[in-house]
């Protein structure tokens, strides 16, 4: 049973998603239970498959028993095998919370709810463990499906959202698959590993081919996760999405993206080709220092709570592109752990957001005042969430920014560390803004004392079921910042397997 | 793979990509579509690659057209580009 | 140098921290919630104490938690400087407790539970700033202290209350995220990723003359709790918190850990003979002195008191950082000592507001006139304090200007010596009036009649102790001064 | 908008022509995918190891067992996905232009017979499709889509109803979930007979079967699989488009 | 001929070029939701065409193995018909001569394949979502919504 | 019996389908064409009270209606194409519906009837309406066609016994 | 090569309806040359059956698309017989004639 | 005998193709959109039917039995061909007429006076 890791992480949500559809018909009772236990499952597993992997080493796990290249391999080394826990904790964390928001959100469309949200999990569980880059496309389908569907669920812009999400993502995913084509035009083989090997031994560096199937994969990729110009679909569809559906794939789906470039450029094309045949990683970190500074920005001008989170995802996905592209260990390693931390912070942020919706129905940040008093624990989980995104020890956003900012003065890029600079600076007053209209009462008026009764009487701390995950995901902020040394040996055994990295070596 | 047939077949796929995309009439549209869905299967075929084609054929004729009808169906018939 | 390791900078840390559950599970019953402050306070005395001895016989406490990053540890360290600045801090906690229950009932504040949880909280900052052994574990509490003074300056929560907090916070976040932590980084690279305080600084010989000089101005300007110009305006606007948090927060705990941090980076990090090898601190000394002089003159103009107040600890703190800065061993006593001192004093002088405040409701320096006579204690002792921030005998301040002095001296900067001339002199100017207008201007009609009274006796008294304080101070400095020295002395 | 596309394409466009110019040229069969060892190994030894002549379905269902798994997800996500999309809150919505209600019951007699005589024999023919994936192109998805297309027919010469009656969404949707579990299960079977996950040489642990014979069967059983979700799921959506959701009426 | 033979070893990687840029354009550039779907499926069958492409062989057949039709004399009568046009299409061959050459390159049609599930899973999910947006704006022109929703705020 | 007879046309269309006769293969058949008459075997053979043995005769009939019916439309085809392919076909078209008050009552029949008057060129049922049929011609000539003699075929098909 | 010109020939001729696609004015002119393309498909797939000598292979989806096309139209039909009233059924005879 | 098997499907052949000829040129010069249903409908199911009918008999060259089966499969082809296209010939007219898309008929008012 101890081979089977692989398969049971993926397998307990993908089983439990059929069973929700085929029971939650018969009695909706069902869907709930079930979701959370295959996510319980998948979490021991992930976890028990982590320390199978920080021991020793890789884990192959051959699908069909065909070896490669000729089968489909799932691959876990270090760095997808902390994915791995992290989307398992996730989901787990944002199933509990979906309790009551999918009762509330997606009335009478809980089987469906639950199946799609076990499947994109699923999908995303797939997307960091598979060794194929053809199966990556499939399971990227899979899990953008059920994001556009999840996104749909709801109404109005909601749906003109997860339109232009179907429009991008077909676009990103396709541009994805093209490049995997001219890949597979030159190399003959789909198997990561063995493209690496492929590419090395026919020394095809040089071939305009994989050039360009370097870059489609790139712009395919960029767009799936929100790359400043290739964002224009994110905000709306994170924003408008019911609360659930947005706690779990605002977290995951562009940080998995992200693993999957860095996949991409480390194990299928390798650093040696990215970094020192290329030799543009100059150029992209300045469009993620412009991604940075973009996303920060346009978050500022945002009133819509939701919305302005979204456009802080677009810029911490260009923390991580940029991070990934300085083309050195350290920034490689904080890119990486920023996937980690960041996609917690989205999860508290998003949860603490969710809260505050279905709790007050408000969604602009003017109308929060006072809710330090109404919800005090929800902002408590809030303002941890805040902090670690402006970067504030010991939360774990203040160490990935460490070593992001370590690895860009380290490759001497300065811009990056300012722009790194500004966007926490940019966090700190938007974050600041939120909590300083959530700790303030309204300026007394004459309808003051209407004001005081609704307040009063209407609304209060959420129920459990969404405080308690909010609250865990804000005590694993501490706590992944806290022990990110643990985290970053392991990022580092993962580093180091992809070889020297460009200019050091 | 048959050269020659591809060779037309390409040209013929032009056209009805353009035509599918010019015409404000969805329904047209949608039929042109399963025109151009169906020289897809012939020139799938005239790779060689039978059960593409076969797919193809089944998708673009029983499925894909239908799906896009019904749709033209329950929306709006005009267009406006 | 003896080196003991000990669980006690921890514990002393973390008492105020554990205070704080306690504190808000009892919060509907006053007087249990307050006596868990008290007993905080004392054990936290009582341990910082215990360390004393050790510390005065030339020994260092040492505890380490874990790695927090490579090479970097979460870690406390207990020296001179790190005693000197946590026996202020954990003294005047309990006076200020003290003072803050009478205070707080008298106005009837509204959330007094999340007050004093926060002021709890804020003091464990306080406490781990001056313990720690690097850096990062410095960092770390540095923010802590800015967050979780928040609450506390924006405690009225109005309109004036969040215009303050805001321009508080800005400050004190935006220039720890745009300078303190790239410099660190810096810093943590040159090093070879070390950020341990070592006395004779880590950098020596890794930097050079330019980098080093930008490094510390990063780091001045980055600890803005420091108030060094042009960084220094949320220290006014922070004056909007209840009298009891500008006491303590903004005339010991907070700007003194901005101060405090800087003398760290000084002595500790670069290293006093490297910098005065570099000749990099010469930019600091001349920010400094501006500060001084331009602070004082400021607070010259003010008639709010407290803020008259706020600038004078502006001018003051920047006393020490020029000390620091001026790189010769009195100096830097003189500068140390003066944490010290300047807190005795500056506390005395805000509790005086405050009870002024309280008693009156007055706020503004014209509107005091003859009201010494009312309220003898108060008046007397603002008058004590002022003395002693001017650096009269027989009050505590004459120590430390004295040295300050010295050390001017023995940099053979005839300006600096200037400096700290003129700046007594404008010291003199913007203290002392308060006290004449209370004593002989009589009052104004308007003032007549409203019914003036002392303070309560809770505020009275703890402002009565510090301003005995301040007088001991003279009397007794050998512990400050040794402590001080200790930090002098080359390694 | 317009701008906006013109560059798009230029830009990518010029990429793409750049890099044809290293393309090895079309129909060349020694060009480095054609001669790979994997596709080489494909075509010398899929008939050897899972004694299916259609290498595409061997390669499909048994060397990307996984992948196809996932298409069938893929499918069965989108059958989800639409009915939870356009399933909402009942009435309140725009009005379906509606011919009367008299003509729709009144089923066109020449439509009628002709479907009459065609379905049953679609229906054969798609099954035939589905058994014979091994043989001759086809499979499950393809067998799948023709017996979906053959209750398409039905809902379309005569009413929606006439088609749900037959099988209604909620059946559809089971059936579609049985087909994903069938294919799954099958998987899940060989990793409890110790194997890993969708390898079927070990089914033949438990079946009178050699190895190879059991990797055929298993195809056979992955396809069936398939071929319900399929189905269904074509169903499903078409049900679904054209009725807006609310399974009558309809196109 | 050597015309012929450049224009037909590059033929498929241009038309797929244009009809992908083609699909692409009005996914982007077209205001009608429908519209900007149908560009959806060209720009996807045009990658799914040259994947084909890369699978072709010259002289091959199909990759269903020929086995059976190796014991039929039928084909090989039915050669001379067939032989002009297509040079050498050999079958007879029997399983023991099993070559490389003489099949197409399945692996592309297996991706294929799923690649036109997934096209066809995506477009109807497309429409569904169209269909949603009628019931909700009453509108499939994109201008057209965005319009109403501008209104709705204001 | 009706299912029976389904039952085993359905697996005759299989046989014809599969071509493979092994056993495995052919208990497959069976089991699909179980399943088709299970599911939608209710499409053949509506009227169930005709006999068997009388369907056997229209099915021998019918066949041979049906070469009668090819040589028809291969007639009509070419005039059809004289129409497209002259010069001055055009100028012959001269459309005009037709209504059919048609004899035959079974559905079959009259389906069929329709279908053959589709299937000739020239000619095209436009709408049945019980028993009227409103049939679309191309030209006069077209038209004139529609003179009763595929519907005495049909009917003598279909419904000789009856009458 | 005779198939081969066979093919090409209807090819040409497929080519003559696409003009019909092209020009048609109506959806319904559409709509009968998009039926009459497909239908020609069956044929097309067959001669390519022929043409790689494994017709066994390709009869199956001609099958399946004389099978399936006939779906596409039908739906278009209904289309066209379901979107507008049927306001004025009465149909005008311009002949009557007795079978 | 191959050689009668030959003449007869290039016959067919021919006669398939010239049948289609003639119903794509009037598919495009019919005037009216029910004439050319006339073309198109029906030609074309004729054209077909005489293609594969010609492509069976070159099938037939070898009587196995899997080329028989071939064979088959190509006449169930013809007869759905030709179910399939009248009906939807007849659903095309038939929608169309619905449409009150009148067809144009010469002497119409003549016509209709008699009636």
């Amino acid at each position: 049973m101890v081979d089977q890791y692989p398969a049971i992480v993926l397998l307990a949500p993908f089983f439990a998603a059929i069973a929700v559809s085929l029971l939650g018909n018969w009695k909706s009772g069902f869907c709930l239970p079930l979701t959370v236990l295959s996510l319980v499952i998948s979490l021991m597993s992930s976890i028990a498959l982590l320390g199978q992997v920080a021991e020793s080493g890789e884990v192959v796990y051959l699908l069909g028993g065909w070896p490669r290249p000729y089968g489909i391999e799932f691959r876990v080394d270090p760095l997808n095998g902390l994915l791995l826990v992290v989307i398992c904790t996730i989901a787990l964390l944002s199933s509990i919370y979906s309790i009551r928001a999918a009762a509330v959100e997606t009335p009478d469309k809980c089987p469906q709810f639950y199946t799609l949200y076990l499947l994109l999990v699923t999908g995303l569980l797939g997307m960091s463990m598979t060794g194929d880059a053809f199966n990556l496309y499939v399971l990227v389908e899979v899990a953008s499906l059920t994001s556009y569907a999840l996104i749909a669920m709801r109404s109005k812009r909601a749906v003109l959202a997860s339109f232009n999400y179907i429009i991008m993502g077909t676009i990103g995913a396709s541009f994805y698959l093209l490049g995997v084509g001219y890949l597979y035009m030159k190399t003959g083989s789909l198997n990561m590993v063995d493209i690496r090997e492929v590419l090395l031994e026919s020394g095809l560096y040089t071939s305009e081919t994989i050039l360009v199937a370097f870059m489609m994969i790139m712009v395919g990729v960029w767009i799936k996760m929100a790359f400043f110009p290739l964002h224009g679909w994110l905000p709306n569809a994170y924003s408008y999405a019911p609360s659930t559906a947005s706690c779990v794939l605002a977290p995951l789906v562009t940080k998995v993206t992200v693993y999957v470039m860095i996949r991409m450029m480390f194990t299928v094309f390798g650093p040696e080709y990215v970094f020192v045949y290329l030799g543009w990683s100059d150029v992209v970190v300045w469009m993620a220092i412009v991604a940075i500074l973009a996303g920060s920005i346009l978050a500022l001008a945002q009133t819509d709570l939701k919305k302005m989170l979204s456009y802080l995802i677009v810029a911490e996905v260009g923390y991580m592109v940029g991070g990934v592209w300085l083309a050195n260990e350290t920034a490689l390693v904080g890119a990486i752990y920023h996937v980690i931390s960041d996609a917690f912070m989205t999860l508290c942020l998003f949860l603490a957001a969710g809260a505050i919706i279905t709790k007050t129905g408000k969604y602009c940040i003017k109308d929060m005042e006072g809710l330090f008093r109404k919800m005090p624990w929800t902002m408590v989980g809030f303002v941890i969430a805040a902090l670690s995104m402006i970067g504030i020890p010991p939360t774990c956003g203040f160490f990935s920014k460490w070593y992001l900012i370590n690895g860009g003065i380290e490759a001497g890029n300065w811009g990056y560390v300012a722009a790194l600079l500004i966007s926490s600076l940019i966090n700190a007053i938007l974050f600041f803004r939120v909590i300083e209209v959530a700790y303030f009462k309204k300026e007394s008026t004459d309808s003051d004392k209407e004001e005081t009764v609704s307040g009063s009487s209407g609304v209060g701390e959420p129920p459990l079921t969404m405080l308690g995950p909010l609250l865990v995901t804000a005590v694993c902020l501490l706590l992944i910042g806290i022990f990110n040394q643990e985290i970053v040996i392991l990022i580092r055994q993962a580093v180091s397997s992809f070889g020297p990295l460009g200019f050091i070596g | 793979m048959i050269w020659q047939f591809n060779l037309i077949i390409l040209g013929f796929l032009i056209m009805a990509a353009i035509m599918s995309l010019k015409v404000t009439d969805l329904l047209s549209a949608s039929m042109i579509f399963g025109i151009y869905s169906f020289l897809m299967c012939l020139l799938w075929a005239a790779m060689g690659a039978v059960d593409v084609a076969f797919t193809e054929a089944a998708v673009g004729a029983g499925a894909s057209t239908v799906f896009l009808v019904a749709t033209v169906y329950s929306t709006k018939r005009k267009s406006s580009d | 140098m003896e080196t003991v390791v000990s669980s006690k900078p921890l514990l002393a840390t973390l008492v105020s921290l554990l205070v704080v559950g306690p504190i808000i599970l009892s919060r509907r019953r006053p007087n249990l919630r307050e006596s868990w402050t008290f007993l905080a306070g004392f054990i936290k005395l009582g341990i910082v104490l215990s360390m004393l001895p050790i510390i005065l016989e030339g020994g260092v406490i040492e505890w380490t938690l874990w790695e927090i990053l490579p090479g970097l540890a979460l870690a406390f360290r207990v020296d001179g400087l790190g005693m000197l600045f946590a026996l202020v801090a954990s003294t005047l906690w309990i006076v200020t407790s003290l003072y803050s229950i009478g205070y707080m009932r008298r106005m009837k504040e509204h959330s007094q539970t999340r007050f004093f949880a926060f002021f709890a909280v804020a003091l464990s900052a306080t406490l781990g700033v001056a313990f720690s052994a690097n850096l990062l574990t410095m960092y770390l509490f540095y923010e802590m202290l800015s967050l979780s003074t928040y609450p506390l300056v924006t405690h009225h929560q109005d309109r004036e209350a969040r215009a303050g907090g805001r321009t508080y916070l800005t400050y004190l976040l935006g220039t720890s995220v745009a300078f303190a932590l790239p410099a660190m980084i810096y810093t943590y690279m040159k090093s070879g990723g070390s950020m341990e305080f070592v006395s004779g600084g880590f950098l020596a010989g890794s930097v050079s003359g330019g980098e080093a000089t930008v490094l510390l101005i990063l780091f001045v300007f980055g600890f803005a709790k420091a108030g060094v110009m042009p960084f220094h305006s949320w220290l006014p606007a922070a004056m909007v918190a209840p009298t009891p948090v500008s006491a303590l927060l903004h005339a010991v705990a907070v700007v003194k850990v901005g101060v405090f941090c800087v003398l760290r980076v000084i002595t500790g990090v670069f290293g006093v003979d490297f910098l005065a090898s570099l000749g990099a601190a010469t930019v600091i000394v001349w920010l400094a002195s501006i500060t001084v002089l331009a602070a004082s003159l400021l607070a010259l103009t003010q008639d709010n008191l407290k803020r008259r107040l706020a600038f004078s600890t502006i001018s003051q703190l920047s006393y020490i950082v020029l000390g620091a800065a001026m790189l010769s061993e009195s100096a830097l006593t003189g500068s140390i000592m003066h944490i010290a001192m300047h807190a005795m004093g500056k506390i005395t002088l805000f509790f005086c507001a405050g009870a002024i405040f309280v008693a009156t409701g007055k706020k503004y320096v014209s509107e005091m006139d003859g009201i010494g006579w009312r309220m003898p204690f108060t008046m007397f002792a603002y008058l004590l304090g002022a003395l002693s921030i001017i650096g009269l005998p027989p009050f505590g301040g004459a120590w430390s200007k004295w040295f300050l002095f010295l050390g001017s001296v023995e940099t053979h900067n005839i300006y600096l010596t200037l400096v700290l001339a003129i700046s007594s002199l404008l010291n003199i100017a913007y203290l002392l009036p308060v006290a004449v207008r209370a004593f002989y201007v009589p009052p104004g009609k308007g003032n007549t009649k409203i019914d003036l009274h002392e303070a309560p006796t809770a505020c009275v008294i703890p402002l009565t102790l510090t301003a005995f304080g301040c007088l001991a101070l003279f009397l007794f400095p050998e512990i400050l001064l040794s402590l001080a020295r200790l930090m002098g002395e080359p390694s | 908008m317009r701008a906006l596309g013109t560059i798009a394409v230029i830009l990518t466009g010029a990429l793409l022509l750049y890099a044809s110019g290293d393309f090895p040229a079309w129909g060349e069969p020694y060009s480095p995918a054609n001669d790979s060892r994997v596709s080489r190994h494909y075509i010398l030894k899929s008939f050897e190891e899972t004694s299916v002549p259609n290498m595409v379905t061997a390669v499909l269902a048994d060397y990307r067992s996984y992948d196809t798994l996932f298409e069938t997800v893929v499918i069965f996500t989108a059958g989800i996905a639409i009915i939870s999309i356009l399933r909402g809150p009942v009435d309140k919505r725009v009005r379906l232009r509606r011919a009367s209600e008299k003509s729709l019951r009144q089923s066109n007699l020449i439509l009628a017979q002709t479907c009459r005589l065609l379905v049953p024999v679609i229906q054969m023919f798609a099954l035939y499709v589905i058994a014979h994936g091994h043989h001759s192109p086809g499979g499950g998805f393809q067998g799948g889509v023709i017996f979906g297309a053959s209750l398409i027919l039905v809902a379309l010469s005569f009413q929606l109803q006439t088609a749900l009656d037959r099988i209604s969404e909620k059946r559809a949707m089971i059936l579609a979930g049985i087909g994903v579990l069938i294919y799954s299960g099958i998987g899940l079977t060989c990793v409890l007979l110790g194997s890993n996950f969708l390898d079927y040489s070990v089914l033949s642990k438990v079946l009178p079967l050699s190895a190879i014979e059991a990797r055929s069967y298993g195809i056979l059983g992955v396809e069936t699989g398939v071929a319900f979700t399929v189905t269904a799921i074509m169903f499903a959506i078409y049900a679904n488009l054209s009725s807006h959701g609310r399974m009558k009426g309809g196109l | 001929m050597i015309l012929v033979d450049f224009i037909v070893s590059r033929f498929n990687y241009w038309i797929y070029i244009i009809l992908m840029m083609m699909g692409l354009f009005a996914m982007i550039a077209k205001k009608n939701l429908i519209k900007k779907l149908i560009g959806m499926s060209i720009f996807q069958t045009a990658i799914i065409l040259f994947f084909v492409s890369i699978g072709v062989k010259e002289g091959s057949t199909i990759p269903i193995l020929a086995h059976e039709a190796a014991h039929d004399p039928a084909h090989q009568q039915a050669a001379p018909l067939t032989e002009k046009g297509e040079g050498h299409i050999q079958n007879g061959k029997g399983r023991d001569a099993l070559r490389a050459e003489d099949y197409a390159n399945p692996l592309p049609h297996v991706l294929m394949l799923t690649a036109i599930v997934v096209g066809v899973a995506t477009l109807g999910v497309g429409l569904a979502v169209v269909q949603k947006l009628h019931q909700e704006f009453g509108s499939i022109e994109e201008p057209e919504i965005l319009a109403k929703i501008d209104s709705d705020d204001g | 019996m009706y299912p029976l007879i389904s039952f085993s046309l359905l697996l005759l269309v299989w046989v014809i389908f599969s071509g493979k006769f092994d056993w495995f293969h052919l208990t497959l058949g069976v089991f699909s064409a179980a399943f088709v008459t299970y599911f939608s075997a209710d499409m053949y053979f509506t009227d169930r009270k005709i006999g068997i043995v009388e369907r056997l005769g229209q099915l021998v009939r019918f066949s041979r209606y049906l070469v009668w019916l090819t040589y028809q439309i291969f007639l009509a085809n070419l005039y059809v194409l004289r129409l497209a392919l002259w010069p001055n076909g055009m100028s012959e078209i001269d459309p005009r519906i037709v209504r059919i008050k048609t004899y035959l009552r079974s559905n079959y029949a009259r389906y069929v009837l329709a279908n053959s008057i589709t299937l000739t060129p020239g000619t095209i049922t436009m709408k049945i309406e019980e028993d009227i049929l409103f049939v679309h011609a191309i030209s006069r000539k077209a038209a004139e066609s529609l003179d009763g003699e595929m519907e005495r075929r049909i009917a003598a098909v279909f419904e000789s016994p009856t009458k | 090569m005779v198939f081969l010109t066979c093919g090409i020939l209807l090819f040409l001729l497929a080519l003559l309806v696409l003009l019909r696609v092209i020009i048609g004015p109506t959806a319904i002119d559409r709509i009968v040359a998009v039926n009459m393309v497909g239908t020609q498909t069956t044929v097309l797939l067959i001669l390519m059956g022929i043409l790689f000598s494994r017709v066994d292979m390709f009869v199956d989806f001609a099958l399946t698309y004389a099978l399936l096309n006939f779906i596409g139209s039908l739906a278009a039909a209904r289309y066209l017989l379901r979107t507008k009233p049927l306001r004025d059924t009465k149909i005008t005879v311009v002949e009557v004639e007795r079978g | 005998m191959n050689m009668i098997l030959n003449i007869a499907c290039l016959g067919l052949l021919t006669i398939g193709i010239i049948i289609f000829f003639g119903a794509a040129i009037g598919v495009l010069r019919f005037p009216d959109f029910y004439s050319r249903m006339h073309a198109a409908g029906l030609c074309d199911t004729m054209s077909t039917i005489c293609l594969l009918m010609g492509l069976a008999l070159y099938q037939m060259h070898d009587l196995s039995l899997p080329n028989l089966l071939v064979v088959g499969k190509i006449f169930f082809i013809v007869a759905f061909i030709s179910l399939t296209g009248p009906t939807s010939t007849h659903a095309l007219i038939h929608a169309g007429y619905q449409r009150r898309n009148r067809p144009p008929i010469r002497d119409s008012k003549a016509k209709e006076g008699s009636e």
